[in-house]
């Protein structure tokens, strides 16, 4: 089990060194299109506010879809994918690895840029350190059923938009919940409700996400 | 029972009896939904605080409920393809998408009407309508996805493993009045409690509950043989029935 | 040890084979053989278990491959026609990661030694998207060299892309494997003798 | 040099239409994103209009970003991209071609959804049809120097950085002018300044994602 | 016609051949031998124009490719290992979009004939995922059925993937080619003989 984690995770991760590319397209995508509501609204400070966390978890949402197709289109076409099938470890644990690259490389580096946005559109401190956390609860769901969106449409045309409205239901919880617990921060409520909603969420999407990738990735090969 | 089952999982043998079905199935619809609206329209009596629009009702609950009862039911024949791996059943699946994506639709656009004199607004981020435009894109999601693959076989079995996901909206619609401070009403009809409204209200709404129901029956019973037809279609007992 | 009872393949509504029963015994090889387009790819995705067969059912020690999933995953292994090797890794590194993926142990200087013993140790530091068509083939086969412990290859045109010095490295290594009572199955266009104990022949196609 | 053009811009045109949902998923994706802002801002009608244009300027870019990546990747994959440099035809025209198409099957499309999108987020009707405009004028820029950027990402290691370097910030000018016509119409402002600027601006773009292109593919194939 | 002076090919530093000279006259071949690894594939794409050479020159009819771009485009074919085969297009429409990109009129009936004539007229309306591997091949050679006016063939193991039916069809069509007073440059690691006015053979590598 954890061996196959770990050897996916460990050369995913490699490829993602050398390729910096991709990872640092996701994360200047991420702060170019969230930095560009000020500039395209022109909005003052007060509604800036109300939207801000709004439009990050917006942006890391589609942020980390475009990184999606890269998933497993490259192993699919070299043969990687075969071979992972046939491999004498559990599939779950390498895709389980798979997916904890691609949240290291995409999440992790959203979820901690994610307050220096928030600082952007006038966040307060403790709806920043709420955002943080909301992001980093929040992202690892984006990464478990984008892999399931991505296994879906592997060798489809098109893919990246069919993933995309695949995923984007999908992932409305985790928008709603993370964006609300900012909002309950800003109204002075507690936002552990929504926090913990959202765990309980990535929960179900952990077991969700996986299953659906595994199971799409042996039909995608079949 | 197991055995006629398997008869009948074979699309060969399912065909003709589909096509015997059919008619019977139609005609059901068409009457319950006649008798459902004269009884919605003529017989039910004006509600005290909506007035007329409350009579939106007749068309709003019916949808709403076939919305979450098709996708139930596509999801249940989707996995069943899926472990199984009989052909039939993604047919199957495949025939009830649209018709499910037609009453979600149906449902949220009467909604939509219906807020506009009682809440004031066509539309609200609420959790029982954003669940329920959820499962519109669900629907439309699995019809894209069947769309996109061209091996029908691959098709079913990747859209199965979409369904089977998309489930767990379900419950998040039917219970989200309850979990959520909506503007929405709660159930209103429950087979624990006594009804809460006057009872010819309540026969028309049924009325046209089965009448959508029957109706759902027929026109997935007529997709599923053009699509048996299509996807048979070099078998020789489709040549046959052809010709 | 590994069975295969009545199998057939249907692809896009045609029949491209059926009824092929095979039966391998330790130090047996099994030549798939037929046009092209006739399923001998099929035929191996079927063996490898990537593939359900229309009908049939393949068997390793008795037991059904769908139910043994990893377990048969490690007493197989199966090089398909695209050689699973990353562009962007090095030679060394592709050929690392293909053997943990197969549960085969091996320290830096294995694969150092299984490259060099392939001819393509001078490019172990390069990364793959620079080597030339038939050294990617090599690093892919490399694996070979260290993959004694697995019982079953089955292994798709492993002849294509290799200079005559390649082919003969294959088959030594085929004919060492088959000797200490490994079994394997092949495809293969070109005729090329090989040494086994027993040499079964399975014809598809016209 | 027209005979090049036409023919890749048939053929990718035939690619993408080949299945008729290819262009109702695109459609559906604009869906799905524009219903997503309301969801995570919390929705009051006041801020929901400010960010109306910023939002459909952020599905247009996304759409081409999304779609971008098959531009030249799947060519180079299977050969065709090492044929069309050594064709009969001008690499400039096989190149042109291709960004035709996929301006035509993806920014055109959300050009003309783009008024029933603002319509969602309560754009009076003079701001739609200067949305509209905007989109139309702008979108031809995303896939010209959206082509450039993944004609850079082809094969050179690290290029990945350089084009998202080099692309995005090009074309913010585009967002900027685009939102800021629609923005000016909503003060009651001239919004031609804006849309002749953006003209200029798809002028510059298509001689240097042109060219840009083919010089990168060149470099990709040596 | 086709003229190599002194060509020599870099790679990571390292030199992988020098002082290669090629002239090719109509109806000659010239066969690349060399083990993997040894600059085959790296020449072929020296001749038409891909990579530039690290010293000497490539001349067609007199001046430097370089400076004819599409013109020289037009009067050669090249083949490259991977075939140009879009997996989401069917086959007739990949050779259909081949031709065409190669300066080759041709109508819908000539196309279908080209696939007939190659052996794969029956998956002509198929999606090329999912053909086989030497169909693909086939698909992408097709081409050459209709490629009578191309003075210059540049071929890449062109024989690989196939089957002996394939390699049959292959041969053929590439001795009515010289015959007709075409010009072939290949690469193939296979012993295949050709019917050729001439044929010179360039041997790299150790
Ligand atoms: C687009 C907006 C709307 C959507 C998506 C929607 C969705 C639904 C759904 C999914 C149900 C079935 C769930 C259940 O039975 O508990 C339902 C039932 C119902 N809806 Fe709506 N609805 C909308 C607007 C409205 C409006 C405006 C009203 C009236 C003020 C309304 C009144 C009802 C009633 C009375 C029921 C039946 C509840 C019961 O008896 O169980 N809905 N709606
Ligand atoms: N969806 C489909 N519709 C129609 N035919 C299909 C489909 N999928 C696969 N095929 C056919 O199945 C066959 C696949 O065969 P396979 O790849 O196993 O051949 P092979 O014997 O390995 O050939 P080669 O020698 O060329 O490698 C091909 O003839 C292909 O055209
Ligand atoms: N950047 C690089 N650094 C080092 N070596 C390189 C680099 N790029 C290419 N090479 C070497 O150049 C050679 C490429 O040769 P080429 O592909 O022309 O071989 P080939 O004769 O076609 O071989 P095969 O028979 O395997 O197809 C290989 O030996 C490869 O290792
Ligand atoms: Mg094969
Ligand atoms: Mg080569």
């Amino acid at each position: 089990m954890l061996r196959g984690f770990t050897l996916t995770l460990a050369r995913d991760m490699r490829l993602a060194l050398r390729r910096k590319g991709d990872a640092a397209n996701v994360l200047l995508f991420f702060v170019i299109v969230a930095s560009l509501f000020p500039l395209g609204t022109g909005a003052e400070p007060g509604p800036l506010r109300a939207i801000g966390a709004g439009v990050v978890w917006v942006c890391a949402l589609l942020a980390s879809l475009l990184s999606l197709p890269r998933l497993f289109a490259a192993d699919l076409a070299d043969g990687t994918l075969e071979q992972m099938l046939v491999s004498a470890q559990p599939l779950g644990a390498l895709v389980a690895g798979k997916i904890a690259a691609h949240w290291l490389t995409t999440g992790l580096p959203l979820a901690l840029v994610a307050p220096l946005l928030g600082l952007q559109y006038g966040l307060p401190t403790d709806a920043l350190a709420v955002l943080l956390a909301s992001v980093l609860l929040g992202s690892p769901v984006l990464s478990l059923l984008g892999a399931a969106g991505a296994a879906l449409t592997l060798g489809v045309r098109g893919a990246g938009v069919l993933a995309g409205i695949l995923v984007l239901p999908l992932c409305v919880p985790a928008l709603v919940f993370g964006a609300g617990a900012v909002a309950a921060t800003l109204s002075a409520l507690d936002p552990a409700p929504h926090l913990s909603l959202l765990g309980a969420f990535l929960a179900v999407s952990f077991v969700l996400g996986l299953w659906a990738s595994c199971a799409a990735l042996r039909v995608a090969l079949d | 029972m197991a055995s006629v089952l398997y008869t009948y999982a074979s699309p060969q043998a399912f065909y003709p009896l589909a096509g015997r079905m059919i008619p019977w199935f139609a005609w059901a619809a068409a009457i319950l939904a006649l008798a459902g609206l004269y009884v919605g329209f003529f017989v039910a009596p004006t509600d005290a605080t909506q007035g007329e629009a409350y009579r939106i009702i007749f068309l709003h609950v019916p949808a709403a409920w076939m919305s979450m009862f098709i996708y139930v039911v596509m999801a249940g024949w989707a996995g069943l393809g899926l472990v199984l791996n009989t052909r039939l059943s993604g047919m199957m699946a495949s025939a009830l998408a649209p018709t499910g994506a037609m009453f979600t639709f149906l449902a949220l656009w009467s909604g939509a009407l219906w807020g506009r004199p009682t809440w004031g607004t066509y539309w609200v981020w609420d959790a029982r309508l954003t669940s329920e435009l959820i499962l519109l894109f669900l629907y439309l999601g699995f019809i894209a996805l069947k769309e996109a693959i061209e091996d029908p076989r691959r098709a079913d079995r990747a859209s199965a493993v979409l369904a089977l996901v998309g489930v767990v909206n379900i419950p998040i619609i039917y219970f989200s009045v309850q979990w959520w401070n909506t503007l929405h009403q709660g159930a209103s009809v429950s087979f624990t409690a006594a009804p809460k409204m006057a009872a010819t209200m309540l026969a028309g709404m049924l009325l046209m509950v089965f009448a959508a129901w029957m109706y759902s029956i027929a026109v997935s019973l007529a997709r599923v043989r053009a699509i048996i037809l299509e996807r048979e279609r070099d078998a020789a007992w489709v040549r046959e029935a052809i010709a | 040890m590994l069975e295969a009872k009545a199998l057939a393949c249907e692809r896009g509504g045609r029949r491209l084979f059926g009824g092929i029963s095979i039966a391998l015994e330790p130090g047996a090889l099994v030549r798939v053989r037929g046009p092209n387009g006739s399923g001998k790819t099929s035929l191996l995705r079927i063996l490898a278990g990537l593939t359900r067969p229309a009908e049939g059912e393949v068997r390793w020690r008795g037991a059904p491959i769908a139910e043994l999933a990893e377990a048969y995953g490690a007493e197989m292994l199966f090089l398909g026609h695209a050689p699973g090797v990353k562009a962007e890794l090095t030679a060394a590194e592709n050929l690392a990661f293909a053997l943990r993926l197969a549960g085969i142990a091996a320290g830096e200087r294995e694969v150092r030694e299984a490259l060099a013993r392939w001819g393509v140790g001078a490019q172990a530091g390069l990364p793959a998207r620079v080597l030339s068509e038939g050294q990617r083939r090599r690093v892919a086969l490399a694996r070979l060299a260290l993959a004694s412990r697995v019982p079953l290859w089955l292994l798709d045109e492993p002849f294509a892309a290799l200079d005559e010095d390649g082919v003969g490295l294959l088959r030594e290594r085929l004919a060492t494997h088959l000797a200490a009572g490994g079994m394997a199955v092949l495809t293969s266009h070109q005729e090329i003798a090989l040494a086994a104990r027993r040499v079964h022949t399975v014809a598809l196609g016209a």
